[in-house]
């Protein structure tokens, strides 16, 4: 472990400005991909349900 | 030989794939997540700082792995459009469709992580290297692919036409890398060299590998989720997504 | 003989046909009826093999056309909806370009005699096609059924926009194929009016 | 001039291409001039620094013949698609890669090669020497029937939709970079006295590798275009 101290550990060297932004980015991308999948899943799910419900099928 | 073929289509229909995929994506997620962890910690607190660039370099456990997904997600992407035009099965055109998006979002991670590298080690946000130029146009050929199957609106047609256009540019992005690497040679001193990579201890290797390994398996969670969700899209009026109840 | 076993089709979601099972034997007339919509065009173009069907087979002679697309091909004229005429052509090239991408070359004074065989006036040979009404245009287009003997003919409301005349110059091409043992598949609105004995109907949509 | 067979279809095809573009020459003077007018453009954009005139000229006139190739892409099947001789194209007994490389062929001989002929003069615009102009013009010849292979692929995919002139750019304009690259380059490097052959023979292989596979990968475009 090379980090004294979490000052250091931010600070990257003096790169943080770079390291961190490249993390974050990538890290809220994938996040938010997931979450608006999730809601199209729903979404999709939903207007299914309904069209079926609306149709009479006896689920 | 017909029968086989026609046990084949039961067992790859979407009315079997949707529960399948559904069974699949909890597994993929948790590996994911665990590889993801695991390859942050030694990325960050195991991996030791690299004597020529310093701390900077924590980028490639980043960049590196998105930019392999970014190549590799477009080879399976044809792979699943050349079953596709081969068997015409419907399911392989919704898993080229369903990856389509995913491979554009690690090209564009790989190109905006590679700017913030390459601006502490090169001293500029871009390069012409035959790497980055490569992955440009690989961004370019997602989008051509994901543009023209959004433009058609009949949607055999779109899933032939994009299958082909995936099974095209898997020809060109090699040609471009090798026609950018020669062009590079000829303006050798415009640029810095940025071929030669640089000596790397085997932790680094090791929190690379691991995080390519998440990217992987979280490619696999997404692709499948969204597939999910072109299944339930598509076949709204097929009976048996009227009659079972989705989940 | 043409056989057509179990076919669907579907536009998008809307399925348009299922289950068409139809054999035609040489000699025959197949006539395609039903109001629009019901899927006439895509019968046609799934017969030619432009359209693969969803489900289903289609056989010339025993074989799936699928499998011996160059013997069918080269034994049939289709004429569509979109009659295949270029603008800028005359009737005469255009029929020669046509007959010649076919492969069926015809000299210049085959296609004159098939263009007056149908009643395209003399007048318009010089032309470009654009210039000409629609029914000449038509008439244009039909002429390719007069060069010469390609055993099957598709032919999509080929009575449309014909005058007459030339609508009955093309009943007496059409038994003249069927006697000589050619099979015409054509989708129309009305009778054809052919001896009852060589026409088979299909009606699609119910 | 009457034969059968595949030989006969693909040159008649090719002879009524050309006879349609004779009878539509506006079509091809407005291609030529977009070149012109594009290549004119540059120096005016840039200054008229003849020393930076001479070091762009490769790439603009390869820019400029790559637009304006990709300009009159856009009708090489559409009025085909139109008028229902596509469809009498995929009817007949030849191999369709055939016939679209005789369709290819046309396109190249009216868009590429007139091209390739008034690229000496745009080259003398741009106080190229001699020997530059020479291997200009010939990577021109070499690299444009590239464009009209490749470029027939993006053509058919997007046949008959809605801006798909716009998105057949997007398609095709990244599949034109090795091209443009190798083309481009060959002027620079004999310049630098490194010799254009290595591009040159490059150019070649580009479009050795298209003529057996973009006719191709066009034919399966246009059959999906057209069912």
């Amino acid at each position: 472990m090379q980090w004294n101290s979490l000052n250091e550990f931010l600070a990257m060297g003096g790169y943080g400005v770079y390291v961190w932004p490249s993390f974050g980015v990538t890290a809220l991308c994938m996040i938010w991909e997931v979450l608006i999948l999730r809601r199209r899943h729903a979404a999709a799910r939903t207007a299914l349900n309904q069209s079926v419900a609306s149709a009479g099928v006896a689920l | 030989m017909k029968t086989d073929r026609m046990n084949w289509f039961q067992w790859s229909s979407p009315q079997a794939f949707y529960p399948l995929a559904g069974k699949l994506i909890p597994w993929f997620a948790c590996v994911s997540m665990v590889c993801l962890a695991a390859g942050l910690y030694m990325g960050f607190l195991v991996a030791p700082t690299d004597f020529q660039q310093g701390d900077s370099y924590r980028i490639i456990f980043v960049h590196v792995p998105a930019a392999w997904m970014s190549m590799f997600l477009y080879v399976v992407m044809a792979g699943w459009a050349a079953v596709g035009l081969g068997l015409k099965a419907r399911p392989s055109f919704m898993m080229a469709q369903a990856i389509a998006p995913t491979g554009a979002l690690f090209t564009f991670l790989a190109l905006f992580t590679g700017a913030f590298w390459g601006k502490p080690t090169w001293g500029a946000w871009w390069v012409w290297d035959a790497r980055l130029t490569s992955e440009l146009i690989l961004l370019f050929q997602y989008a051509g692919v994901m543009l023209l199957h959004a433009s058609i609106d009949d949607l055999r047609r779109a899933d032939r036409a994009s299958a082909v256009l995936a099974l095209v540019g898997v020809v060109n992005v090699p040609i471009i890398y090798f026609s950018v690497r020669w062009w590079n040679t000829l303006h050798q001193g415009a640029s810095i060299s940025v071929t030669a990579a640089p000596k790397m201890a085997a932790t680094m290797l090791a929190a690379m590998g691991i995080m390519a390994l998440g990217f992987w398996m979280y490619s696999a969670a997404v692709t499948l989720l969204r597939v999910r969700c072109i299944i339930l899209e598509r076949e709204r009026h097929a009976s048996w997504v009227q009659i079972e109840r989705v989940s | 003989m043409l056989d057509i076993h179990d076919l669907s089709c579907h536009r998008g979601d809307r399925k348009l046909f299922g289950q068409v099972s139809v054999s035609v034997p040489v000699g025959r007339l197949l006539s395609i009826e039903g109001s629009n919509g019901s899927g006439k065009t895509t019968l046609l173009r799934a017969i030619c093999g432009l359209t693969p069907p969803d489900q289903g087979t289609i056989r010339w002679h025993g074989r799936s056309i699928t499998e011996q697309r160059e013997t069918f091909t080269s034994g049939l004229i289709y004429i569509g909806h979109r009659i295949g005429l270029k603008d800028d052509l005359t009737p005469m090239e255009n029929i020669q370009a046509a007959m010649q991408m076919s492969g069926h070359p015809v000299t210049t004074a085959l296609a004159r005699a098939a263009l007056e065989a149908i009643g395209v006036e003399p007048v318009c040979y010089r032309l470009p096609t654009r210039v000409l009404s629609e029914g000449q245009q038509r008439r244009v287009a039909l002429a390719r059924l007069w060069c010469s003997d390609q055993p099957l003919w598709v032919l999509d409301e080929p009575f449309t926009a014909l005058d007459a005349r030339s609508s009955q110059l093309l009943r007496e091409r059409l038994q003249r194929q069927v006697e000589r043992g050619g099979i015409v598949v054509a989708a129309t609105h009305q009778a054809i009016g052919l001896d009852p004995s060589t026409v088979q109907q299909l009606r699609l949509g119910e | 001039m009457m034969q059968g067979g595949l030989a006969g279809a693909v040159f008649g095809l090719i002879q009524r291409d050309l006879l349609l573009t004779w009878r539509r020459r506006a079509d091809i003077a407005t291609t030529l001039l977009f070149f012109v007018i594009v290549a004119t453009l540059f120096p005016l954009g840039v200054g008229p620094e003849p020393a930076v005139l001479r070091t762009i000229a490769p790439g603009v006139l390869w820019i400029a013949a790559l637009l304006s190739c990709f300009l009159s892409l856009g009708r090489l099947f559409a009025t085909d698609y139109q008028d229902g001789t596509l469809e009498q194209m995929l009817l007949t007994p030849h191999p369709l890669a055939a016939l679209v490389l005789g369709k290819i062929a046309a396109h190249w001989l009216v868009s590429g090669l007139p091209v390739v002929v008034l690229s000496p003069l745009i080259g003398l615009q741009f106080g190229l020497s001699g020997g530059a102009i020479a291997i200009l013009t010939f990577s021109l010849l070499l690299g444009t029937p590239t464009l009209s292979l490749v470029g027939s692929i993006g053509a058919a995919l997007t046949l008959g939709i809605r801006g798909g002139n716009l998105l057949s750019a997007l398609l095709v304009l990244p599949l034109f970079i090795p091209v443009l690259i190798f083309g481009a380059g060959a002027v620079a490097s004999s310049e630098s006295g490194m010799g254009a052959e290595g591009h040159l023979s490059l150019l070649g292989a580009c479009v050795v590798l298209a003529i057996p596979f973009a006719p191709w990968a066009t034919a399966a475009a246009l059959r999906i275009a057209v069912e």
